[in-house]
Parts: structure tokens; C-alpha cells; sequence
């Protein structure tokens, strides 16, 4: 039993970062604020050719071969660095088309060739739409059932989004899916994936107050030798710390395939959901005047956050699902 | 103790009602630039028209030197009358609330003159230029440095925050006269025009999207001594003074409108569908103990607000309690605002304006200001903890 | 339109302070603890004779002829000492006796003679009894219906209280009451009183705190010195603040009959709780060690707000009631 | 990364489940004095005689030499196996989990060869001699003072919160030896008879009822300077190398069972009629919605543990990142005890014993202690943002 990545898996973070970190700057994504796609086709091949599509799909249908762990790993970089795309749809309709035997399908997926946006019903045929700009394809989970549909001849009335880096939109899905699965474990995958970027909101949040409490002076000290910012920084310390480790517990639980996946995949989602949401919104409170500024990156967490706190499922059915789930 | 108003205050009410009903402006206020400073002046000069400008302000400078009771009930009658805009979101704040008084207390009298009329009958847009870059939190350690030279202080630095400076014609400017006095020994608080040669002014954008706010540069900016409020030397003094007025009834209409945001909240959890999908958002106990909690503490807002008001009418001075309101109101403005995002459900990502009728996600982002601008609610604990309960300082 | 006390209501405080400091000092009384009389006769009459349980009633009924106004304030007191004894039931007894024009039961009751126990309905005539050592009648509330019982035939169940100072028990009332209303003003003064007892108790707990940072040092400098304290102290502040003023204004909306007085009341009953279990919860924590002891007076608040909290209707009972009552 | 047992660690598992099933005492702890004293090492005696006391002790001094992780499975076992005492509110606890570790970090061959075995074997009691009444959450500047005087020290003072002081044996004390040296430096960590004459006992009641505490007051007491464990003046890192240890696995049993504790409560939310005295507790969002969180709480305090062991098991030595574990289990340990009063309605005004089955008010009451004992919450936030995060000091 072990909770820390090993060492491969360290080298993957490190990766993943770098690429983030070089390619995925928010002051340049910054410049497509409120714009259709966000992330250009360049951009989104070379994530293919890292292979961040097929981390955890298996060696014979054209992934990687690691698992659900691996993908946890880069999607809590994904939210530690703020970066929007159609990251969780895409993964997910992957294993969704490996389920499905769709090789064709997988095949353009993971090549980057075909982009998937996240629909998530409201309304009969009516789904909410995020991601969309440049995506052709469009999954929809509810409940156990996730399906792939196709977005070629279908209309999308876009919406002003909250996150001017996540397009949002509304599409009424009323063909029949290119494919479609009833496997509860995608949406075991989807809650675990959103918790890891959850997580990772919750980490750098908590990562950049500390930052700013070891840099800013006032009052002729840094303020983070002020007891008030010190012990924030130490709550949302903790909150990242939790949310991260029983995500990673959740993962494993999952590919493990143990009786309490459920309950530990539920439990991540509820507790990183808090944890981003709390995180990041003291991070603004701890950065005061700057921390308010459409500049300062501190509000994407902000906003980031409200959306993954809705993504694939809703804090609501969260909390009822993970109370409802066998403890054991 | 009472609740009892006078003939006169209760004739007030009457007043005050009847007016806005015929007065209030029906359009919304436009969002920026020159056609908001036009919406905000012509609504200053209707009200000055109409008696309503400088409620609480002495007769002799134009005001109707009324109580800060009439001025509660004033912003009271406001909010009754559903406007389509809020109160203290105007360029002609800082004016009305903060510059004005100021002079008042501490200007001499050909100040007093000529600038408090036109901030009355909404001819002039003031702005504050307190913040700067590097002197956040320690407002007192702020390095904008003016050198006298003839009869002119020259100035050079740059401010922060300054909502309203893109639009404004003077400004209410805190700058070092003195680099080697103790740092709050130092300060000057200068009345400056924004014409000056030397001034240059770039707009914030804020993560809630408004561009009210801007950074001021100042190179060499030539402004008379005879704009100097309070002596040279005292702008310290002069600025603590009248920030306890913005502690004691500047905010008060922000409170009053916070209640009627409570029960618009209430109207819109009970008309949409909850998270479940199946019932009234307000038949979620957990949505409605809050809510009923919130209408706990906008009514406690309310009996603090009067409690201050009864405070200051027997010292005439408001107290450092005003900092409990300033706290209790920033945090609970947030708390209300982020029990919206939960009751309107997916609504949340959906981005509204900041100000208007049935919004609420735009309102939510600019809610996050209220524990950071004027002083943290880290500096306003201070404040409660020293000089109200007489803790020790650091 | 004024929120601070007269001079006469300072004087009224004045003596009530005065006295609860010297005669029901909690030292004293601790002596008691766990048993059924808390306050002896001398100690009760000596509150009857200082005119305590009369000060709301009306001098033709043989009242002080003071309001709810004064009541509370009394009450604000009794909640800030931490004061035991049927204060509430008495005086509201004796409003129930005023109403039904039971004039000699009434005299009895402002005399000292007869004292109330409070009544809470549990289960059809179950009620469970607080405060019946010594007391030979009974008042139970019941929406708007009050009504006062003769305890002298009835056998009570007496339990282990988490207040020592509260005696606690269960009662059938099964007899027809001596008298009984239905005056929804008989609830509407509970709610008040309730709230100022709980408002005194916030404003001592922060008090106390305060004190204990002035005094108490650590690290070579005044605890209360440390920013971690500093602002709880503060946050103490505003809410015994606000709970306060909140129930000085529900006072006065009840005694001048406003439309609002329901809606105050209640507000003030839901807010002072909160601040009260809060106030006092952290009153504890900020005197570290010393303030789990038994010997300091901290839990002793802690125990009676939670009491309070489930006096004269529970928490959730009152956060329905203000959702329900109109604004103005 | 892997969630694995080891075929030893499954063996354990399900021997140490067995073993339970066979051993565990069915009667309730005696709740004082000798009796107490009895069950609490007859139990010890139990556990040594099956090979389950010292299960991370190193073999050399009579433990197994076993894994942090075989320590928690040991824990998550005796959790499961309802027992119908908590493990740790035992006299064994300080020398178990205190004296025990110290002594084989920093102990002479001498006193582990004493004092070790006995500690396992269920026959000695040892407690705590660290906090004094003017030295709490600044432990460092502890007063009570110890004189040399030929080949004893004379020691005189006062400690409080002595867990079990009235019925121990043993007791690790910290002394100043060195009057004139810094705080930290002149502080020694002695092995004090508690039989020793000089030495005067008093309970201290806490507002939980419970009466293991004590006062403990010197005068004069004679102690061998061959009771020193490590060199003298050196007392503060001797205490430190064990506080570390605290922070790792001590305090381990509480999590655990309050993941049990939470899953009661669950089941009480549906068995007892909730506020509105229609429907049961748990119907009500808000009870349901803590209750979930709850759950997920006490979840990721078991893969911060795992977290923890991890990284041990690569360092050798636990980190300051126990101290999160610690904050995060005593505040939630008491957000748990909270809930449990809102659920159980008015039964939360019937008070209860602190420990046993189906009881929340005892608990609630003794919760307080969880966010005190051992350092305050404030005293864990300076250590998580000084010594995990980095920031300054004040």
C-alpha cells in the first residue's frame, strides 16, 4: 500500500507540467478569452502525440496502457494550471469508443483529429454544452449511459460563460449516437477525473497564496509571517492535501476494482469540490487588491472551479450519491 | 429606546416616497464611460433639485442638515422603490460621501466654496487616489511624493484603485510631503485635478469585468499649495477623520439594498426548480436555513446600523464600531451571493451584468471586492480587535 | 428611533448586574451541580422582591409596568451570567396568568410564592420539564396556546442534564391546566427573551475571550496580541453585536405591535442561537487547557446556549418560522 | 502508487481479525481509578501475550517489528470489531505510544533494557509531564526547575494535564536544568518515579467529567541522574524526536474509529425521527448533506494517513506533514460531534458517559479536546505554515 507516485509516475507530472506550463501559459490563452475554441488544432495535436488522450487505454486498442491512476495524474495538472479544452470529454469518449469497439472512432480521437465537447442533459434533449469550439463530436453521460453523438448538422445557441476560457452553449441532441455504452464506469472515471482537477485547483490555489504570502510585504514584513494569512494558507493547505491523497485513493480503489470504488470516487468528488471551491476563493481574498484584477490569474480558479464543481454531475447529486453508496 | 419616528421623520418617509415614485430615472444606467458619468451626474442634479442631495450635510453648505436617521430612511425608500440601479454604484460617490465631507470637517472656506456646491447639484465626478501599488493594507506607507516648489506641490508617483478616474474632473490625493517624518507624519491630502498636465490614467480591468477602476501615473504634476486640505504635513488626520464617516453612513445604502437582495433571493428559490430536479430550490432545508439566516443577519445589519446611528447621535463622532458593520456587511454581501450560485443551479455559469434586476452571477464576482476594498477584513479585524475591544497590538 | 439604552434602562441593568454578580456568582453556585433546586427560596424571593418577574407587567395588575423592552434587557443579563434558575417560565407565567385575569395566581407568581417550571411538549402530554426543583407549577407553550399547570400531583422523571445547573426531567401533563390562553404574544416573548438570554451569553463569551487575551501571556507577549485570537475576538464582537441590537429592535417592534414584530422576533431568536453556540464554542478554544476545566466558567455557557438553543421551540422550528413570516 | 496488501500484510490482517474475535473483552472499561488501572493492563497484558502489543516497536525490544501500515491494518481491524472501548483513551496510551518510542530513540541500554519490557508486558502505567500552568501552547518555556545535587537532581514545580498522574507508575518529565540558557536549551527529559516523595497529586475535573487529568506538584523531588534520557540540557530535541512520532502514528486509532463513529451516526440519522418530528433525521438536506461530507472527511483523513506512512516509509522519520493530519482529524473529530447534536434533537440535553456505545453528548462534550490537547489548532496552523509551507515566522 503506497499513496506516492512512482517514480514513472513522477516522470509523467513532470511532463505534463512542462508542456502546460510552456504551451498552456494563461497569459497567452488569456488573448482567446470569450472566444468559440480556445485551444487551437496545433495546440491539441501535440497533447495527442503526448499521448495524454490514450494514457489509459489499453496497449491493444492504441492507448498507452496505464490507467485510470495516470490519467488522474494529468488532469490534476490540468486544473493546477487553470487549462481549459475538451480534456475530460475527449478522454472519456475514448474509453467510451474502446468500449463500444469503435476502432475507427478511438483511432481519430486519440490522434487529436476529432474533438469531443461535454454535453450534459438539462432538459430532455436539451444539453448544456461546454468545449465546443472546434470539437465535431459531443458526448453525453446520464447515469450509466454515455453516448457519443455527432455535432456535424447540429445547431448550438452559445451562452456568455462564466469562464470567458470555457465556451458554453446550449444543443438540442436529438440524432442517434455514433455509439453509446451502459458501463458505470465511466462515470465512476468522470467523477474521479473531475475530483483530480478539482484537486489540482485546490494545490495550486493553495501553492500561489503561499507563494504571496513569502513575497508581499507590508507593514514592513511579509505578510505571510501574519498569523491570519499563515494559518489560511495552512487550511488550504490541508484541503489540497486531502483532496489530492483520497482522489489518488479513489483512482486506485477504481482500477483496483475494490467494493468501495463508488464510495471513494463519490467521496473525492464531494470533498475536491469543497476544497477547489473554498481554495480558490480565498486565494482572490488572499491576494487582495491585485487578487480582484482580470490580470492576476486568481480568478480563473474562481470560475474554473463553479464549472468543474457542475461537470458531470452536479455538487446536489454528488453529495446524495456518496451518502447513499455502501460504506465498504 | 425606541422605534418611534418623529412627525417630522415620519413626514420625511412620506416625502421621500412620493418623490421617488414620480422621480426614480425607469432606463438602466449605462455601464461606462462618457454616457455614465452624464447618467450619474443628471441623476445628482435631479436630486438636488428635488431636496434629496446631501441629506445629512449642514445647511449652510447647501446640505438639508438633516439626522443620519432621515438619511437611513432615505436609502431605505430607495431600495422600496425597485430602481433599476444601485445607489452607491455612481462616479458621484467618493463626491457625496468621502471628498465632500471631508472638506466639510477640515477645508477652508474658499475650498469649501467652490467645490462642495458642484458636487451637490452633480457638477463635478471626484475620485479617491488613497491606494497605491506597494501600500495596500499600510495605506500610511505610500511613496507618491510631493515636493514643494514656489507655491506649488509637484507630484510624482502613481495610485491604485482609483474607481472613476478615466470620468472624474478632481480627486482626493494622499501624497508624502515629508520623506524623513515618521510614516504617517509625512502625509499631505491635496485636492488635485485630473486635467493636470503630467497625468496619465489606464483602466483595471476586474475579474467581475468592470473597468470603473484605474491606475493613476503622476509625473510631475503641478497642483497649488492652496489645494492642500488640513495643514501640510497633517493629510494623515485628515483622511482618519473622514474614514470614520465612511464607516458610519457611507455603506448604509449598500446595507438597506443587501435586504432587498435577500428577499429577491427568496422570490427567485421558491419560483425555480432545485437541484433535484423535482421541487423548489427553497424546499431544500439546507437552501432554506440559509436563507433563513440570511434574513437573520440583513435584519441584524439593520439593528447595528440604527445602533450606530444612535451611537453617533450622542457623541457626534461615529466610533470605530463602524468597522464591525463594514466587516459583518463584507462577508455576509459574499455569503449571500454564494448561496445564489447554489440556488440557481447551472444558471452559475451563465454570465449576467453586474448590476440589475435578476442577476446574479455578475453580482457574485463583484461580491468577492467586499472583503478586499476599502481595507481587508484582515485590516478591519484589527481595527475591531484594537480600538474597539482594546486588544494589544502586534 | 434609538437603539441604546436610557438612563433608566442603565440603571435597571446596573442593579440586575449587581446583583447576579453577588448572589448567583457561578462559584456559588456550583456547589449545586447535578441537584434539583438550584436557586433556594431566600435567593428567589430576594429576585421577586427586587420586582424581576413583574417588570413587564402592567401596575394595575401589580406589575413594575415597564415592556418586553426591560425584560429583555433583564434577560440579557441572566443569559450573560449564565445565571440558572425559571426565570423564563415565571415570567411568562405570569403574562398567561395576566391574560386569564387570574389575579391571585398572578400574585403568587410575582411574589416568589409559586414558582414556574417550563414545560416542552415532547409526545402527546409527555413534555420534558427544566427547572422544576422547587417549583410547584409548570407553564408549557404550544404554538400559540400557553397554559400553567399544577405540578403538585404529578410525578417527574428526572435525568442526567448535560447543564448541571439545569434540572431536567420528564412529566406527563395529563390534569386540566389552572388556566390557559391562546395569545400568540405569549410565544412571540419567549422568542425575545430566549434571544436576549442568548445574546448575553454571546456578548460574555466574548467578553471573557477579550479579557483572557489581555491577560494572558505566551511567547513573552499578550495572547490576545496574536492575530489568530485578535480576529477571533473580533468575529466574537460582531456577533454579540448584532445578536444584540437584533433582539433589542424585536423587543421594540413587539411592544409597538409593528407588522414586522413576528419577523424580528424570529430573526433575532435564529441569530442570537447561532452566535451564542458559536461564541461560546470558541470561548473554550481561545483559553486553551484552562478552559476544558470544570472549575472555569467557559463549558458552563457552552451547556446553556445548547439548553437555550432547544428552549421555548428548537432551531428548526425558528430558521421556518422567519423563512415563513412576511418581511414587513 | 498501489493499494495492495502484501501476502504478510493480508496475513496479518486476517489474523489480527481472528484474534479479535476471540479476545476482545466484552465488559465496558471501568471508567476510574484502580479498576480502570486493572482492565487497562490486563488488557496490555492480553494484546502481548496474542503478539499485537508493539506492533511497530522494533523486535529487539519486544515489539514486532512490523510496518506502519500492519499498525494501521491492526487499528482498522480492532475499529471493526466493535469493541466496546476506544483504544487509545487507555493508561497504556503514554507509554505505549510516548515513553515507549522515546526511550528506544533516546534511551540508554540501561533504561530500555528497565523500562521497555514492562511497558509491553502490561506492567507499568507511565504518563505525561510536559504542559504547566504557565507554559501551554509555548511549551518551551516551561518553569519547574531541576537542581543537581551529587548524582540526583532536585526537582521542584508543577505540570498539569497529567493524564493518568493518579494511577502511574512512570512519568516522562521535562525540566529546566539550565536556568541562564536559552528556552530550548536548558531543558532535560527525566524518567520521574511517581512514588518518589515530594510528589502531591491532584485531579483536575474538565467540563467533559472525566477526571484522568491531574496537577502534578515537586517539592523536592530526588530523581537519579541516571534518569536522564539523553544528554542533559538536550531535553527539548529528545521531546521533539517523539513529537514527531506522535504526530505519525499515535493518534492513528482515533482516526480510525472516527471513521466508525461517523457511519453510527449515519445509522442514527435514519433510525431516529428527525427535527420536524415527521421523517427521519436524515430526510433533512442539511443533516444529509453533512453527513456526506462527513463521510467524505473522514475518508481523506485515511489517505492522508496512508500518505503519511508512504512517506515515511521512504524518509525513515515522519514529517511536519503530520501536523495537517492532526489539525484536519481534531477540527473535523469535533464537526462530527456538532452534527451528532443537531441529529439526536433533544436527547442532546440528556447527558451521557464520554465513551460506549450509542452515546453523542458525553463525546460532544469531550470533543472540545481534540482541537486543545497536544497543541492548539492555532499551535498546528503555525506548524503547518512555518514548517511544511515555509513562510516566515512572526
Amino acid at each position: 500500500m503506497d499513496l506516492l507516485p512512482t517514480e514513472e509516475q513522477l516522470e509523467i507530472i513532470g511532463t505534463v507540467k512542462a508542456q502546460l506550463e510552456s504551451d498552456f501559459s494563461l497569459n497567452d490563452l488569456a488573448e482567446r478569452d470569450g472566444q468559440d475554441q480556445v485551444i487551437d488544432d496545433t495546440l491539441w495535436q501535440r497533447c495527442a502525440e503526448l499521448g495524454w488522450f490514450a494514457l489509459g487505454i489499453s496497449e491493444e486498442d492504441g492507448g498507452v496502457g496505464y490507467s485510470l491512476v495516470e490519467e488522474a495524474l494529468l488532469f490534476e495538472e490540468v486544473g493546477a494550471h487553470a487549462t481549459p479544452g475538451p480534456f475530460l470529454a475527449t478522454v472519456l469518449a475514448a474509453h467510451v469508443a474502446a468500449d463500444c469497439g469503435e476502432s475507427e472512432l478511438l483511432g481519430q480521437i486519440l490522434s487529436g483529429e476529432r474533438r469531443v465537447a461535454l454535453a450534459e442533459p438539462e432538459d430532455g434533449s436539451r444539453h448544456r454544452i461546454t468545449d465546443h469550439g472546434g470539437a465535431d463530436l459531443a458526448l453525453a453521460i446520464s447515469g450509466s449511459r454515455a453516448a457519443i453523438f455527432d455535432l456535424a448538422r447540429t445547431e448550438i445557441t452559445p451562452e456568455l460563460s462564466l469562464d470567458p476560457l470555457v465556451p458554453l452553449g446550449t444543443v438540442s441532441l436529438d440524432s442517434d449516437p455514433l455509439c453509446a455504452v451502459d458501463d458505470p464506469s465511466i462515470s465512476l472515471r468522470a467523477s474521479v477525473l473531475v475530483a483530480a482537477e478539482l484537486a489540482g485547483i485546490a494545490r495550486a490555489t493553495a501553492e500561489q497564496s503561499t507563494e504571496y504570502g513569502k513575497d508581499r510585504e507590508q507593514f514592513g514584513r511579509p505578510v505571510g509571517s501574519f498569523q491570519a494569512l499563515k494559518h489560511r494558507c495552512a487550511d488550504m493547505a490541508v484541503r489540497a492535501d486531502a483532496a489530492m491523497n483520497l482522489t489518488r485513493l479513489a483512482a486506485l480503489s477504481v482500477v483496483a476494482g475494490h467494493n468501495d470504488a463508488e464510495f471513494q470516487s463519490e467521496a473525492a468528488r464531494v470533498l475536491a469540490t469543497q476544497a477547489a471551491l473554498e481554495n480558490a476563493t480565498w486565494n482572490v481574498q488572499n491576494h487582495g487588491g491585485i487578487g480582484f484584477t482580470w490580470e492576476h490569474t486568481a480568478h480563473r480558479y474562481v470560475t474554473r472551479a463553479q464549472f468543474r464543481a457542475r461537470t458531470a454531475g452536479t455538487p446536489h447529486d454528488h453529495l446524495a450519491a456518496l451518502l447513499g453508496a455502501p460504506a465498504t | 429606546m425606541n422605534l418611534d419616528l418623529t412627525a417630522e421623520e415620519q413626514a420625511f418617509r412620506d416625502e421621500a416616497s412620493t418623490w421617488l415614485a414620480e422621480n426614480l430615472p425607469t432606463e438602466e444606467r449605462p455601464p461606462e464611460g462618457a454616457e455614465m458619468r452624464a447618467f450619474d451626474l443628471a441623476w445628482q442634479r435631479t436630486l438636488f433639485d428635488g431636496g434629496w442631495a446631501g441629506i445629512n450635510w449642514p445647511v449652510e453648505y447647501g446640505g438639508r442638515g438633516l439626522s443620519d436617521i432621515q438619511q437611513m430612511i432615505w436609502y431605505e425608500e430607495f431600495a422600496k422603490a425597485d430602481p433599476p440601479f444601485t445607489l452607491n454604484n455612481s462616479c458621484t460617490f467618493v463626491g457625496n460621501n468621502h471628498g465632500g465631507p471631508t472638506l466639510i470637517l477640515k477645508g477652508s472656506d474658499e475650498q469649501k466654496t467652490e467645490h462642495l456646491p458642484k458636487i451637490l447639484e452633480g457638477e463635478t465626478v471626484w475620485c479617491q487616489g488613497f491606494s497605491e501599488p506597494g501600500a495596500g493594507s499600510d495605506l500610511a506607507s505610500l511613496s507618491t511624493k510631493a515636493v514643494v516648489d514656489g507655491d506649488e506641490l509637484v507630484v510624482t508617483g502613481q495610485k491604485t484603485w482609483t474607481s472613476y478616474a478615466h470620468v472624474a474632473d478632481l480627486q482626493e490625493l494622499l501624497v508624502r510631503t515629508d520623506p524623513d517624518a515618521p510614516k504617517h507624519k509625512g502625509i499631505s491630502w491635496v485636492i488635485c485635478d485630473m486635467r493636470s498636465p503630467g497625468i496619465e490614467i489606464r483602466e483595471i480591468e476586474t475579474m467581475s469585468h468592470v473597468t470603473d477602476f484605474c491606475e493613476v501615473f503622476y509625473d510631475e504634476v503641478r497642483i497649488p499649495l492652496t489645494n492642500v486640505v488640513g495643514e501640510i504635513n497633517d493629510g494623515w488626520r485628515v483622511a482618519m477623520s473622514t474614514l470614520s464617516f465612511e464607516r458610519g453612513t457611507a455603506f448604509m445604502a449598500d446595507q438597506v439594498e443587501l435586504a432587498a437582495t435577500v428577499e429577491r433571493l427568496i422570490s427567485e428559490a421558491r419560483e425555480r426548480t432545485g437541484a433535484d430536479g423535482r421541487r423548489p430550490a427553497i424546499a431544500d432545508e439546507d437552501i432554506a436555513k440559509r436563507l433563513s439566516m440570511a434574513r437573520a443577519e440583513v435584519t441584524a445589519l439593520r439593528a447595528m446600523t440604527i445602533a450606530g446611528i444612535s451611537r453617533t447621535a450622542r457623541t457626534g463622532v461615529p466610533g470605530p464600531e463602524g468597522s464591525m458593520i463594514r466587516l459583518f456587511h463584507g462577508e455576509l454581501h459574499q455569503r449571500i451571493y454564494r448561496l445564489a450560485m447554489d440556488i440557481v443551479g447551472t444558471e452559475a455559469l451563465r454570465l449576467t451584468p453586474v448590476d440589475g434586476e435578476g442577476v446574479w452571477t455578475g453580482p457574485y464576482l463583484q461580491s468577492f471586492a467586499y472583503t478586499i476594498g476599502g481595507g481587508t477584513t484582515d485590516i478591519q479585524r484589527n481595527i475591531v480587535g484594537e480600538r474597539v475591544l482594546g486588544l494589544p497590538r502586534q
